[in-house]
């Protein structure tokens, strides 16, 4: 079995990074150049790998594609747990994806990570986060999905907190995984219910059982299902774990990029995708209202904000709502091609703000200037003809962002809408539900329009940095060059379809939606035919919108015709909310963090001051009171009062008789027999 | 082959009479011989274990003496798939102990001695088969204790030794109660097994005032073993003991000490009284419950290194319980869930063995820094990954494996009760799954404050961990690795002993009397 | 008439022994003591205790009594015979005493002595001699160790500080 | 006719009047004659007892002991009381109270 390549390379593919991280973390250091060429050259296997297992799809060209393998991991008797792999052409994409980012990731960091002082564990770091990833995708059951979901968590714990002599980084590192950990509880709640319903942990053995409708229905599905969500909703985040996201960009922009676009906040998406068939039509409600309040919320946040990161980071916040919108209004296989094409695009835009920071840090370094926020782009400006290529390469991904035709994010972006537009005429009661996905759209060609004129247009803001600018090394310009070609269209719509305004291409061939397993859904087909009809109005509208965000962006900032300043100061109380992220860390930390530290401490105070301290040494002192009572009730009470007052009565007695008698010899004898005479007497009666 | 367990009990016996006897001046000699005593104890725990037959749930290696026949008192010891991994646990810990406690410089001699006085009564506890027995070794366990602790601890060490011994002199005292009270109603006899098979007829229906015999004893017993857990209301002598003991002995009083208690429960209570389970099972998980959460949150509030850490071990026993209390699942009128028994009960017991490792892994770090630095103040680090990267690296690895990390030991286990106890015990599991948020809130806030940021000056001459200490706490590490990535040896190591006793849960449940 | 004998010999006893312990003057006690342990002697006849009796004349009579003369006339500056001494407490002891004697009265009569009627033998000095040189050989022995141990301290402790 | 009680009867009247002299006499010698007095009681319940069962000459030998007993307490008693005179110049054992100070 595992001869077959359709196992052994998704298995090799899961395992080589994790071979390269546990070279490269022990041996690193004692190898040439740090090791990084074991990651590096692991990793371009992998995705090498990934390729072939690709080209084994196209080939089959068989929506059903499918292949697995597992072991058994636990075994009990009863209790069970096979471990395995699935692969099929959603494992194969979305591998390709993530071999594909990761790889520019490591030839990306080669340069950019260059001289940094943990340079190897960096490297080793990485491999990690790929193989909990690949974990991920391959997973055949909750069980392993589980583990590596916590994985990923961890290893994005690491990179973020790469940098931990920065209070800020470690503070986000934590953040990350704690807010990952509150959806983690929820994904686990869900597997315990569906397996104490189900008996199984495996994909297909669920799907199947609830199809049958026996095992589990209604309102626990809903919950298990909403459960399992919370996990995708911590690791997508989504809103309200949405909190850990712009935070991680503390980590180096690389792995921002990973993170963004391929790995971790992929996952949550994948999730959904892959258990798309157990949510239930209220599940799917729910996950829908959260996909679109968080696209709306982060695309409004991102309008106000200066840090290029923090654009890109609520950016991407926005784009996993969009994702998450289609999964919720059932259009999912949309989500999975949103989720490919934004992998491209957002690591993409990553790589080339990475690019700009460089070159901004050089620059500033050069000019000995320590006090300028190199991300901040208020300081940006001009670098067009600087950096010609990190700026054609980032214009093509913000087109695709922005839903321009001729695009990759044009087509996903377009299904989506189209979903959610049918959705809504479906069901009116929903209608806020497009209403969000066309305002985050047209909210989305803004800031995005904004970013690029602020950085790369207009005149240079300090003039002495800009004479400094140059174009990154080879290392980041080649997957900056590559991930930017794969934002045009005609990658997605091969073999037999050149027309930039349709979505038909492989993709939609080979991803095909399967019904919801869940007795009573729409099926695939007909949620299909409802965004079909859908469509044109969708894809018209989803136009109008993005060329209103750009024109609104080009006369604010190219032309600067209407005064960002004066709507600013406006609208001063939707741009405090939106530059201060509508205070959800100021009100977390207020009315979730801080009050739940105080519980622990007077917890921990309860248990250590009080409870110990009065209630269990209050034992001890009640023992010790007692024992003093007794100890003096003893002493004054038995010893001095009985045996002392008997022996004193007895000296009292004795000095009478004393005084009769003197104490003599035979006085004695005369009691000896007076003694005797009582036990005579005693004994008689 | 016969007398191998009175083997494992007698050579620390000798060995302490041995290094009682060495001269006093020559320290080495005293830790050298210590260190060869239980070097070769592991290794005829490592020939027993292979000599196991993991298929047989029952005992083996049984060994049967009269003792004291006007009384009915035996010398039975056995060994079965729940107490062979706790033995070999011991064997590995005492080893491993032996050189943690390498740089003690006070009364050598003494400490060795009544270390290895220490490891006789732990085992003797874990293999005896007789109630006589498990109670004197019980006892002669809590003695070298609170010496231990008394002698070489930290600045409160009297009032932690002192709070120790009356704590577990008085869950002792009750359990000496419940044993008489077993005694009496089961035919005067002491030998466990043969208790265990009359316990459900002598003790149905009997009555003592006007409260179930059954009920009574269970309650004597479990009390007694809930101390030593520590159940949550019983739990205050854990931090204290734990933070002013010197850090081999806080090893193995988290590692293997706490063990006891749930060892006791699952042989002693389960075994006996089966019926019983049923009526005090919520309880038990709900006490698991506030293990958790309490541990957890109290945990998280501390700013003493190791008192977090003894914190943690409330925490993560929690689980364990939760996990015993899943077996009722196999019980009719709750469906005949074997799965669920069969994870949680496995689950709990596995929890027991990496607990052990974990924990002993954590406080070994402890000891490390607190012999660098002279405080555990959490605030007063900052910034030692810089400093001391391996340091850094060993004590991330034990901190992940403590808020249970998948791919370590801790996850599997933590995981399986956690399965194992839905389906009966659902608000509770629920409510318990905080705790994984609270372990890794603990664990990382602390990581973050004693390793992250930036360098604090007073330790910029700290000395890596070196090789000795590397020594003690790589093959905990391995262990731990290993488990999580391939339960399965452990596991099925365990398996049959753990058949049998669902099963005679399970039966227990169709004479119940509830 | 042996009966007749027989009371008046130990009213005698009696009596004389009741003079010993109530009268004032200690020579005159001393000669009491004298009837007394004659009166003694005498019962012994009637025991068909012929050897008793005697040792219990010669060794009374002939040497202790002589002892405790000795003692008194050692012990007083001697004016005249009537060495007078005091009683005490004679009020309690009597009625001590008293209240004792009737329990033991009572004892002796209530209690079931076992009687085994025998002849009178020929003499007893036999016997004894017989009985001490072989079961009481021991006791004999050591009676007479003792007695030799207490004459030489007798003698020691009499002889003063010189 | 003279039977066992009889003689019991004497003997318990002479045991108590040595009792009495014993308790009651100052004088050591006195004491010493009250000594004597129990004693002889002593011996008059030997001899009669071993009249009574059966002529057992046992009874004579512990009569006989006795005696000799008798003999070396006097013997002592009285070399101590000379002592006590010499030293204390009195035999009252009132004023012979040395060791209860």
């Amino acid at each position: 079995m595992i001869e077959n390549p359709m196992i052994l390379f998704p298995l090799l593919i899961l395992f080589l990074p994790l071979l390269s991280f546990i070279i490269v973390i022990f041996f690193g250091n004692k190898l040439p150049r740090q090791g990084d060429w074991v990651a590096v050259g692991s990793i371009v296997t992998t995705f090498l790998l990934a390729c072939y297992l690709f080209l084994q799809m196209f080939l089959n060209y068989d929506p059903d594609f499918s292949h697995g393998a597992s072991f058994s991991w636990i075994n009990l008797g009863e209790f069970k747990i096979n471990l395995g792999i699935l692969v099929d052409n959603l494992t194969i994409v979305m591998l390709l994806i993530v071999t594909l980012v990761s790889s520019c990731t490591h030839i990306f960091s080669l340069a950019y990570m260059k001289g940094d002082i943990r340079y190897n564990r960096y490297f080793a770091y990485l491999g990690l986060f790929t193989f909990s990833m690949n974990g991920i995708v391959l997973a055949d059951n909750l069980i392993s999905m589980y583990m590596s979901w916590e994985l990923v968590g961890v290893s994005s714990y690491l990179l973020i907190g790469h940098w931990f002599e920065k209070d800020s980084a470690a503070n986000a590192s934590k953040k990350a995984f704690l807010t990952n950990r509150v959806g983690d509880i929820g994904f686990f709640i869900g597997i315990m219910l569906l397996y104490s319903a189900v008996g199984a942990f495996a994909f297909n053995p669920i799907f199947e059982s609830i199809a049958g409708g026996q095992a589990i229905a209604g309102t626990t599905l809903t919950i298990a299902g909403l459960g399992i969500f919370m996990g995708a909703v911590g690791k997508s985040s989504q809103f309200p774990l949405h909190i850990w996201l712009p935070d991680a960009m503390e980590g180096p922009t690389p792995v921002s990029a990973l993170m963004h676009a391929a790995t971790m906040v992929a996952a949550g998406v994948y999730m959904c995708v892959r258990l798309f068939p157990i949510f239930t039509p209220s599940a799917l409600i729910v996950i829908a209202y959260i996909g679109a309040i968080t696209a709306i919320l982060a695309a409004l946040i991102a309008v106000s904000q200066n840090d290029i990161k923090k654009v890109l980071a609520y950016s991407t916040v926005s784009q996993l709502g969009f994702m998450i919108l289609a999964v919720g209004t059932g259009v999912y296989t949309a989500a999975f091609f949103h989720l490919l094409t934004h992998a491209m695009f957002k690591a993409n835009l990553f790589y080339c703000s990475g690019s700009v920071i460089h070159s901004m840090h050089h620059a500033l370094h050069k000019a000995h200037d320590h006090d300028t926020d190199p991300q901040d782009m208020r300081n940006m400006g001009g670098f067009k003809d600087k950096m010609p290529i990190t700026y054609f390469s980032m214009l093509v991904s913000t087109l695709a962002i922005a839903g321009v035709p001729l695009f990759s994010g044009f087509l996903s972006k377009d299904a989506i809408l189209a979903g959610t537009l049918s959705f809504a005429q479906h069901h009116p009661e929903h209608f806020l539900l497009p209403f969000f996905g066309f305002l985050a759209a047209a909210l989305t060609a803004f800031y995005m329009f904004r970013l690029i004129f602020m950085t790369f247009h207009g005149n240079p803001n300090i003039k002495s940095i800009v004479k400094n600018i140059h174009e990154s090394p080879k290392e980041m310009t080649s997957p900056i060059v590559l991930l930017g070609s794969l934002s045009f269209f005609i990658f997605y719509t091969l073999p037999h379809n050149f027309n930039p305004m349709k979505d038909k291409g492989w993709f939609t061939d080979l991803i095909v939606p399967r019904n919801s397993a869940v007795p009573g859904s729409l099926t695939s087909n007909e949620i299909a035919e409802y965004a079909h009809h859908a469509h044109y109005l969708a894809m018209g509208l989803s136009l109008i919108v993005a060329s209103i965000g750009i024109l609104l962006a080009y006369l604010m900032y190219q032309k600067k015709v209407i005064s960002a300043k004066n709507i600013s100061e406006k609208f001063g109380f939707f741009y405090d909310w939106s530059l201060n992220k509508f205070y959800f860390d100021e009100n977390y930390n207020r009315y979730l963090y801080q009050p739940f530290l105080r519980l622990a401490h007077t917890i921990s105070w309860l248990d250590w001051e009080f409870y110990d301290k009065y209630f269990i040494n209050g034992f001890g002192k009640l023992t010790k009171l007692l024992s003093t009572v007794s100890g003096k009730f003893d002493y004054s009470g038995i010893d001095q009062g009985f045996v002392d007052g008997f022996g004193r009565a007895s000296n009292t007695v004795g000095k009478l008789l004393r005084n009769v008698q003197t104490g003599r010899l035979q006085n004695y004898l005369l009691f000896v027999v007076a003694g005797i005479l009582v036990i005579i007497i005693a004994q008689a009666f | 082959m016969e007398n191998i367990l009175s083997l494992l009990i007698w050579i620390p016996i000798l060995g302490a009479i041995i290094v009682a006897c060495l001269p006093r001046d020559n320290e080495n000699l005293v830790r050298y011989i210590s260190a060869a005593i239980t070097g070769l104890e592991f290794i005829v725990a490592i020939v027993l274990w292979r000599a196991f037959d993991p298929v047989n749930g029952s005992m083996q290696f049984m060994e049967r003496y009269e003792w004291i026949p006007s009384l009915n008192i035996s010398y039975i010891l056995g060994v079965d798939g729940l107490s062979l991994p706790m033995v070999l646990l011991t064997a590995m810990l005492f080893f491993i102990g032996v050189f943690v406690s390498w740089n003690i410089k006070k009364a050598v001699k003494g400490y060795f001695a009544l270390y290895l006085l220490l490891n006789a009564g732990v085992l003797g506890v874990f293999l005896s088969l007789d109630f006589f027995l498990f109670y004197i070794f019980w006892e002669v366990m809590l003695l070298p204790m609170y010496f231990l602790i008394g002698m070489w601890g930290g600045p409160q060490r009297e009032y932690a030794a002192i709070k120790f011994f009356l704590y577990t002199l008085f869950g002792s005292v009750l359990m000496l109660i419940g044993i008489l009270g077993l005694y009496f109603t089961c035919g005067k006899t002491f030998d466990i097994l043969l208790i265990m098979e009359r316990a459900p007829e002598a003790l149905n229906g009997v009555l003592w005032w006007g409260m179930s015999a059954a009920k009574v004893i269970w309650v004597l017993l479990f009390i007694g073993f809930a101390i030593k857990v520590p159940v949550f209301p019983f739990h205050t002598w854990l931090p204290l003991a734990h933070v002013e003991a010197p850090t081999a002995i806080s090893v193995l009083l988290a590692g293997i000490l706490l063990k006891l208690g749930v060892y006791g429960i699952i042989r002693v209570n389960y075994g006996i009284m089966p019926d019983q389970v049923y009526w005090f099972a919520a309880g038990l998980a709900f006490l698991g419950l506030v293990n958790v959460i309490w541990g957890g949150l109290c945990a998280l509030a501390q700013t003493d290194l190791k008192k977090l850490v003894a914190y943690s071990s409330i925490n993560h026993m929690g689980y364990s319980l939760i996990g015993i209390a899943a077996v009722v699942a196999a019980g009719e009128m709750n469906g005949s869930d074997l799965k669920a028994a069969q994870a949680g009960l496995s689950g709990a017991v596995f929890q027991m063995f990496n607990h052990g490792t974990i924990s002993a892994m954590l406080f070994i770090l402890v000891g490390v820094v607190y012999e660098r630095a002279h405080h555990r103040d959490i605030d007063g680090f900052g910034g030692l990954a810089s400093q001391m990267p391996i340091y850094t690296g060993i004590t991330a690895l034990a901190f992940f494996a403590g808020l249970g990390l998948p791919g370590f030991s801790g996850f599997v286990s933590e995981a399986m009760c956690f399965i194992g106890a839905f389906p009966v015990f659902k608000a509770i599991v629920v409510l318990s799954t905080i705790g994984i948020l609270l372990n890794a809130a603990y664990f990382l806030w602390a990581f973050q404050r004693v390793f992250f940021g930036e360098l604090n000056e007073k330790y910029k001459d700290m000395k890596e961990i070196n090789g000795l200490e590397l020594f003690t706490v790589i093959p905990l590490a391995i262990i731990t690795l290993f488990f999580g990535i391939y339960p399965g040896p452990y596991l099925d190591l365990i398996k049959a002993t753990m058949d049998q006793i669902i099963e005679k849960i399970a039966f227990a449940a169709s004479y119940g009397v509830m | 008439m042996a009966d007749i004998v027989f009371w008046i010999i130990s009213a005698l006893t009696v009596m004389s022994a009741a003079f010993v312990v109530l009268n004032n003057q200690l020579v005159y006690s001393a000669v009491a003591l004298l009837f007394t342990l004659f009166g003694t002697a005498g019962l012994y006849v009637f025991l068909w205790a012929d050897f008793i009796a005697g040792i219990q004349i010669l060794v009374y009579v002939g040497g202790i009594l002589v002892l405790v003369i000795f003692g008194i006339m050692l012990t007083n500056k001697i004016k005249s015979v009537r060495i007078s001494h005091k009683s005490m407490q004679q009020g309690v002891g009597g009625v001590v005493i008293f209240w004792f004697f009737i329990f033991l009265f009572l004892a002796l009569t209530k209690a079931p002595w076992v009687v085994t009627e025998a002849i009178e033998p020929v003499g007893t000095v036999r016997g004894i001699g017989i009985l001490l040189l072989t079961d009481y050989l021991l006791p004999f022995e050591i009676i007479s160790v003792l007695l030799l141990g207490a004459l030489i301290g007798a003698a020691v402790l009499s002889r003063g500080d010189s | 006719m003279n039977s066992l009680d009889s003689y019991l009867f004497i003997s318990s009247m002479l045991f108590c009047l040595g009792l009495f002299g014993v308790i009651t006499r100052r004088n050591a010698i006195a004491v010493l004659m009250g000594v004597e007095l129990i004693l002889n009681a002593a011996n008059i319940n030997f001899v009669a007892f071993s009249k009574f069962n059966g002529m057992n000459l046992d009874g004579h030998i512990f009569a006989l002991l006795v005696i000799v007993l008798a003999a070396a307490e006097a013997a002592v008693a009285l070399a101590i009381i000379i002592n006590i005179y010499n030293n204390m110049n009195t035999v009252n054992i009132d004023d012979v109270s040395e060791l209860k100070r």
